[in-house]
């Protein structure tokens, strides 16, 4: 074996980012680590780049331990990595980049010979940048970008190569293109380890693959044995084994909408992460936007709610504002619960409550700090706890609760399960249905859990790519597994 | 890139073309520059521009320098001993300056002084008092003869001091213990030296020695230090630190005097700049405005106050001299040149606003500094009292004797 | 001794901490070392005498305008230095860090400079508060430090009074915790801002005149108290309030203990090494989080 | 994000022409009837571009803020003195001396560098400032204290060899630092500056490159230092050890133009004259001269040289 990984063990303060992970790989495999966001896939990549250093558990190389070195040391031993946010030197020419990959760990160096000239230019022709050896980073696309840092990786001839999510943000033809690069460089010298949330991604790609949830390795397996699993489905689909629940209302296709929004694209920098798109949210109903992780659902919500620019519009209760801010349309009631949460922790939860209340007079706060914690009894009782020292679902209700205090017409939640325990759902559930029975407000979720989402809305669009890739009310939807498989 | 450098030689040689219209004046051009230099915004500087206007006003008015009128030139130096170098070399090369007077920061008067020798022009410094600089010009001498002091040097005013202190702790107040609080600079060393060994002569025993950084800002530590060991009075060296010893010494009440040197107390803002807390602090200076060391001195304190609104610090004394010794030696010299100025200025038999002035000679240890003691340079001690600086010595021409602040307690005869 | 330590370790802690209270609230709120904050302390310090010099309110009048100059220092520093600069896409994080660094100490020489052709390049001192000294622990000690020590702590806890019990206070907290949140909680982060900036020089203002009242200010001391200012921050760690309190008494203690035994003279000195060893093992200061 | 372009890689063979025919211009400056003062002013000027220059290296390259320049010109400059005023060396050694003890000291200001980042460092150097400079004034008996050293002394009177001394000083540290900013040792240094994970997962041990970018920094900025000495006459710690001359060394670098070695050698000359030039100002012209800083700084972020481009790029 190339690369042996035992017991691998890292904590984050009190968290088991990984908890005792075992795999290896050989030579000539190429093996796919996937897993759900947080669920340590790219902590196990940089525990073996020596990037972060393991807390126990042993890495190793040709049989040699490797873990707690250094990188520069690890990277000396033949191991190379290519990150998921590519960091070119900006001011320097592609070419120089390369260059840059090939030179040795020697100070006195002062001329560059004609060698490491040859071999960056090799290397620019094997991923297709040959034309691009002048220019600037800057001027690449964001696939010539990664392009340009796979070849890094690939010019110091590594014996084990680790991708980081290579796919992100690519479309789908740039994708295609992308396995076919890497496909080329499977080799008897070489391993590959790649890491990506996309199952369907890196099915065709990989020889096996290592899937995580939590921490903990959940499937080793090949491809269609792990995807098969029904552990795997759980994690990614929510829980398999209960019957999938719809809602068997159907919004008129007429309905008023609270949002709609036309045509909005979103890019950061030259990567697309929204691509056109346009829906409507129903009024008075749950809406929800479903699709993997990096489908785009965050930047949609981001884009209604003014967090990042994009191009397009968004016509909130039928009126399209000009240029709003970020806060201005929070304040005008519609309002974003955000995955991150956002919260502040070194804040008591009735504190947060406050803030999320702040538009209001006296009394009127009082009577909505009395409506959120009748809905979240949890939160009443921590009043004075800092937001902190509260568990993940707690602070999922706290993130709700503090969206409520807003008295919002229109609430995004984006992925208001993520990392729950199934236990929590059901509080959010609950508190779901009581705001869709209160009728005051539309609610729009962003899920990746199907179950969840099916449960609620009454509308579904399936996000993909950044584009939508279907929309329907929640009876017509079918083919969950599309997917996953 | 090629562009800016093309952009950066042109602006050079548009520079240099404009300092080849400059054409360096004329020596035998009426009228005489003179620069002054110092760092304006301090009050030192403002000192020093005050006492050189006054005497080029005076000279002017009275026909000048043989029919030459002085021109002042002013240079800021901005506390910098590199702008200082800049700036006098663009006095001398590009204004034509005949001499230079001015500075209060003694590291300026070093870095200039070989300058002087280099441009070979006269250069009389009136603020700054290191002894470094009449020891320069005693091992450069003849080389560095251009330069001059008509301010005490360190060393006669520790003279000053330990002969006031003498007079006023031992002698009015009978004192018997004093501490030494001098700040931690180069020019305290000959300072604390010489009183080390001339008060306990003169019968003050000293208990306690403290020496102070610079940039100390709480002197709690310092003065309970002091009265713990049961000092009557201390002594102090301070030129650098300014107004806190002086605020916090009345703030905390410390039960004994300060006398001895204090460069700010003698400046007459400085009752204002510390709200009044200066009251019964004593230093020793270079003349006070209400006693008449010579016949020169109230009338130039007088006229001074009348047209600047404050009291002439000691630099002003020493600028106003410097400038009518300029004048007297060029009319002696009967020329301009610097060479001939310095020899003449050598020969200085003065007798200015400030005292007696003669200069030390070559052989001297502190050549071209004014000759200290009786007959020639003495100095005063001022004490504050009520707002005002009284001269409380020499005891010859003193205007009242040393009060005690409310909080000092009256010493047990 | 000892007692004669504690009582004067106390007071200019208690002057540090107040001088430093403003600095680390401002960078918590908005992520900015001010550079010139001790030119805003020395420009409160010198309008304040200027102002007790010349009127008959006395003090009062002399408060007043100390801390309407720190406040009117403050947005100044924002409108004109600040904002142009965040307005500034060009540059990459890392240099606008400096570039803030570097722009604020030119701020510093404008102001100084500034000040010393206004009111002259003198060092100047308020008359005290209360004349008179009292006895504390048998070390007579000036009325006006005690009473300033005790204004000092109550401004101090005045601030956290505002900040954990009034709404604009708690929205300054939220806003140094997590400005994305506060976003989204329709709370326009401009307005948090000048906030901040105002608070902040009325809180730079009050300390300036407190500390010409004790040591004495002079337009070129500014960098001086900047320093002390940033060693005590950095010291506590960057943003950290709590920490700079405890810092701002550890530097005070460690500056009077050092006077008192090893010699005035050598007084900032151990501080300074103090301060470079344990930003060596612990790089982000003793309670800072990152 | 956009970042100033550098004229590295499309200019070709062009800028080091341009910048022979400005140096020889510079070299020509004597001849061209000026007179003494101008000369002194740009020997000034040309030993702060010096300083300038070193500091861009460590900056605009090796990514680190160092707020104490003058610990390691003083460094320099105070051993030259030390050695020249005790009659311990000739002028000549002592300049080599002062260059060496910098690169000593530029070793010690690289330690914090190696665990600290951003303003934690940028303290640090500024710390390093004021301890020497305690140390200088401590140790007053030797020193001088805050009145300096006079050296006995001095290499010329003559203000031209003084401009040559300098203009060598500058051209030759323009010199080695461009051609080793061009270098891959420049490149594996820009690398570390902007990205030092990336740098070690590409296999470069990042403490001796930052070490040696200190060295090199510190044995210019020592030896422009020492030179200096030996042109004023004297070392006080209000020129050579002061934190507000270390700002005044970053202004020069960020007015004419970071992460370039000529942009803040312009720069250099620039601040030196124009304070000179807006002398009529009187006590006013620094804050003059930090007013057109600071508006540079504010709106021109790429400096006097980044300026230029940007009028290029209009055009």
């Amino acid at each position: 074996m190339l690369l042996e990984v035992t017991d691998l063990l890292k904590r984050f303060g009190g968290l088991k980012a990984v908890d005792g992970v075992s795999f290896a790989v050989d030579r000539g495999e190429i093996l796919g680590l996937i897993g759900p966001n947080g669920s340590g896939k790219s902590t196990v990549m940089n525990l073996i780049m020596g990037v972060l250093k393991p807390d126990s558990g042993s890495i190793l190389l040709d049989s040699r331990e490797i873990g707690g070195r250094s990188p520069n040391r690890i990277a000396g031993h033949g191991v190379s990595m290519v990150f998921q946010h590519s960091r070119p030197l900006h001011q320097q020419t592609v070419l120089q980049n390369l260059y840059l990959a090939l030179l040795p760990n020697r100070l006195f160096n002062f001329r560059l010979s004609p060698d490491i000239d040859s071999r960056a230019h090799d290397a620019l022709k094997l991923v297709g940048l040959e034309h691009f050896a002048g220019r600037k980073p800057s001027e690449l696309p964001f696939a010539g970008l990664r392009r340009l840092e796979l070849a890094k990786s690939l010019v110091r001839k590594p014996s084990l190569l680790l991708l980081d999510e290579p796919f992100a943000g690519l479309s789908a033809s740039e994708m295609e293109e992308f396995s076919d690069l890497i496909r080329q460089l499977r080799s008897d010298e070489r391993a590959i380890i790649l890491v990506d949330h996309n199952v369907k991604g890196v099915r065709a790609l990989v020889d096996r693959i290592v899937a995580m949830s939590s921490g903990q390795k959940i499937a080793d397996d090949l491809p269609d044995h792990v995807l098969a699993s029904p552990r795997v489905r759980e994690v990614y689909l929510g829980r398999g084994d209960e019957a999938v629940f719809r809602r068997p209302h159907s919004p008129a296709p007429d309905a008023p909408s609270a949002l709609k929004v036309e045509h909005v694209s979103v890019r950061y920098g030259e990567a697309i992460a929204l691509d056109d798109v346009s829906l409507s949210v129903p009024r008075g109903e749950v809406t929800a936007v479903v699709g993997l992780n990096g489908a785009g659902k965050t930047s949609l919500f981001n884009a209604i709610c003014g967090i990042v620019p994009a191009s397009g519009t968004v016509e909130y209760e039928g009126r399209t504002p000009r240029a709003r801010r970020a806060y201005e349309i929070a304040r005008s009631g519609v309002v974003l619960c955000p995955e991150t949460r956002e919260l502040f922790t070194d804040m008591t939860v009735q504190e947060n409550l406050g803030i999320g209340g702040n538009a209001l007079a006296a009394a009127e706060k009082r009577r909505q700090t009395e409506f959120v914690e009748s809905l979240f009894p949890r939160l009443a009782e921590r009043r004075k706890q800092f937001a902190r020292t509260l568990s993940g679902g707690e602070q999922q209700q706290l993130a709700i609760a503090r969206a409520l205090m807003m008295k919002p017409s229109i609430l995004l939640i984006d992925e208001p399960t993520l990392g729950l325990a199934p236990i929590i759902f059901d509080a959010i559930s609950n508190v779901i249905e009581t705001l869709r029975e209160s009728g005051e407000l539309s609610l729009f979720l962003a899920e990746q859990n199907l179950t969840f989402a099916l449960r609620h809305a009454d509308l579904i669009h399936v996000m993909e790519h950044g584009k939508i890739k279907w929309s329907g009310p929640a009876g017509e939807f079918d083919a969950g597994s599309a997917l996953i498989a | 890139m090629s562009r800016v450098l093309a952009k950066f030689t042109g602006a050079v040689v548009a520079l240099s073309t404009a300092m080849w219209s400059f054409a360096p004046l004329h020596a035998d051009e009426n009228p005489i520059r003179i620069g002054v230099m110092a760092k304006f915004a301090q009050i030192n500087g403002a000192a020093i521009l005050n006492g050189a206007k006054m005497a080029a006003e005076e000279i002017n008015a009275a026909g000048g320098i043989d029919g030459r009128k002085i021109e002042l030139m002013t240079y800021d130096d901005q506390g910098s001993a590199s702008d200082a170098t800049l700036a006098f070399q663009r006095a001398v090369r590009e204004d034509g300056v005949k001499a230079m007077v001015g500075t209060f920061l003694s590291e300026i008067a070093i870095t200039l002084t070989p300058w002087a020798a280099r441009l070979k022009v006269p250069y009389i410094v009136t603020g700054a008092g290191a002894d470094q600089v009449g020891q320069l010009v005693h091992d450069h001498y003849p080389d560095y003869k251009y330069v001059f002091r008509t301010i005490l040097p360190a060393s006669s005013t520790a003279k000053g001091v330990c002969d006031s202190v003498h007079d006023l702790a031992g002698g009015q107040l009978g004192y018997k213990r004093v501490a030494l609080m001098t700040e931690d600079a180069a020019w305290t060393k000959s300072y604390d030296a010489f009183l080390q060994k001339c008060l306990p002569e003169n019968g003050l025993e000293i208990v306690k020695t403290i020496k102070v950084a610079t940039d100390t800002s709480d002197f709690t530590p310092i003065f309970q230090q002091i009265e713990a060991s049961k000092a009557q009075a201390i002594v102090t060296g301070v030129g650098i630190i300014g107004n806190k010893p002086v605020v916090q010494w009345a703030n905390q009440q410390v039960p004994m005097l300060l006398m001895g040197y204090n460069a700010q107390a003698g400046a007459s803002a400085f009752w204002k700049e510390t709200s009044g807390a200066t009251q019964g602090v004593s230093t020793f200076t270079a003349a006070s405005t209400d006693s008449p060391l010579t016949p020169k001195t109230i009338p130039f304190a007088t006229k001074y106050q009348e047209k600047y609104g404050t009291t002439p610090a000691a630099h002003s004394f020493a600028t106003y001299d410097a400038l009518y010794l300029l004048k007297d030696a060029i009319e002696r010299a009967k020329s301009t040149d610097g060479g001939a100025i310095a020899d003449a200025m050598e020969k200085s038999d003065y007798v200015g606003a400030s005292g007696h002035i003669v200069f030390q000679g070559p052989k001297d240890p502190l050549t071209h500094d004014m000759k200290f003691g009786k007959d020639f340079v003495t100095g005063v001690a001022v004490q504050w009292q009520d707002g005002k600086q009284v001269t409380v010595w020499p005891t010859d021409i003193a205007k009242n004797k040393v009060t005690l602040p409310k909080f000092v307690p009256s010493p047990k005869k | 001794m000892l007692a004669e330590l504690i009582v004067s370790g106390v007071i200019i802690s208690a002057i540090y901490a107040l001088a430093t209270t403003g600095f680390t609230l401002l960078y918590g709120v908005s992520g900015i070392l001010n550079l010139a904050h001790g030119t805003t302390l020395a420009t409160a310090g010198i309008v304040a005498w200027y102002v007790a010099g010349r009127s008959d309110l006395g003090l009062v009048a002399a408060l007043a305008a100390g801390i309407a100059a720190g406040v009117a220092a403050g947005l100044l520093t924002f409108w004109l230095v600040i904002r142009p600069l965040q307005r500034n896409f060009e540059l990459s994080e890392s240099d606008e860090h400096v570039f803030m660094l570097v722009a604020t100490l030119l701020w510093t020489i404008i102001l100084q400079e500034g000040l010393a052709s206004i009111f002259g390049d003198v060092s100047v001192s308020l008359p005290q508060m209360i004349p008179g000294v009292v006895d504390i622990l048998g070390v007579r000690t000036p009325a006006s430090s005690v009473f300033v020590a005790i204004i000092a702590w109550l401004v101090i806890g005045l601030l956290w009074f505002y900040v954990s019990k009034t709404k604009s206070g708690q929205i300054l907290l939220a806003a140094s915790i997590n400005p994305r949140g506060l976003v989204l909680c329709g709370i326009n982060l401009g307005r948090v801002h000048l906030l901040v900036w105002a608070l902040y020089g009325a809180l730079a203002g009050f300390a300036g005149v407190l500390v010409a009242m004790i040591l004495g200010v002079s337009p070129s001391s500014g960098l001086d108290l900047t320093a002390t200012a940033f060693s005590i921050v950095v010291l506590g760690g960057l943003g950290s309030v709590g920490g700079t309190l405890i810092a701002a008494n550890l530097i005070g203690f460690i500056e009077t203990a050092t006077a008192y035994t090893l010699g005035p003279s050598l007084r900032s000195l151990p501080a300074l090494i103090i301060l470079v060893i344990v930003l060596y093992f612990r790089p982000q200061g003793l309670f800072g989080r990152r | 994000m956009t970042v100033p372009r550098s004229d590295r890689s499309d200019t070709g063979p062009w800028p080091y022409i341009v910048a022979a025919i400005v140096v020889c211009l510079l070299a020509a400056v004597p001849f061209l009837g000026v007179n003494a003062y101008l000369l002194s002013i740009l020997t000034l000027g040309l030993f702060f571009a010096v300083f300038a220059m070193c500091w861009d290296l460590l900056f605009g390259y090796a990514g680190e803020p160092n707020f104490g320049a003058t610990f390691l010109i003083g460094t320099g400059a105070y051993t030259a003195a030390l050695l020249s005023s005790n009659g311990l060396a000739s002028p000549a050694v002592c300049i080599v001396a002062g260059a060496i003890a910098a690169v000593v000291a530029g070793v010690l200001l690289a330690l914090p560098a190696l665990r600290l980042r951003g303003p934690y460092f940028g303290l640090v150097t500024l710390v390093a400032t004021l301890i020497l400079r305690q140390v200088i004034i401590l140790f007053s008996d030797y020193t001088g204290g805050e009145i300096g050293i006079a050296v006995p002394d001095i290499i010329t009177i003559s203000s031209t060899l003084n401009f040559y001394i300098a203009l060598g000083a500058a051209v030759l540290t323009a010199l080695v630092l461009r051609l080793l900013v061009n270098s891959p040792f420049g490149l594996v240094l820009e690398a570390i500056g902007q990205d030092p994970l990336n740098a070690r997962v590409l296999g470069f041990e990042i403490t001796k490159y930052k070490v040696s970018a200190f060295c090199v920094s510190a044995f210019f900025s020592g030896l422009a230092g020492a030179l200096m000495v030996f042109y004023l006459g004297t070392a006080s710690t209000n020129v050579f050890v002061d934190a507000s001359v270390g700002v005044q060394v970053i202004i020069a670098a960020i007015v004419g133009g970071r992460r370039t070695i000529v942009g803040p050698a312009i720069g250099g000359v620039f601040l030196i004259a124009a304070a000179q030039y807006l002398h009529p100002l009187g006590s006013l012209s620094e804050m003059g001269v930090a007013v057109v800083a600071l508006v540079i700084l504010l709106f021109l972020p790429g400096g006097l040289l980044g300026a230029t481009r940007l009028f290029r790029k209009a055009r």
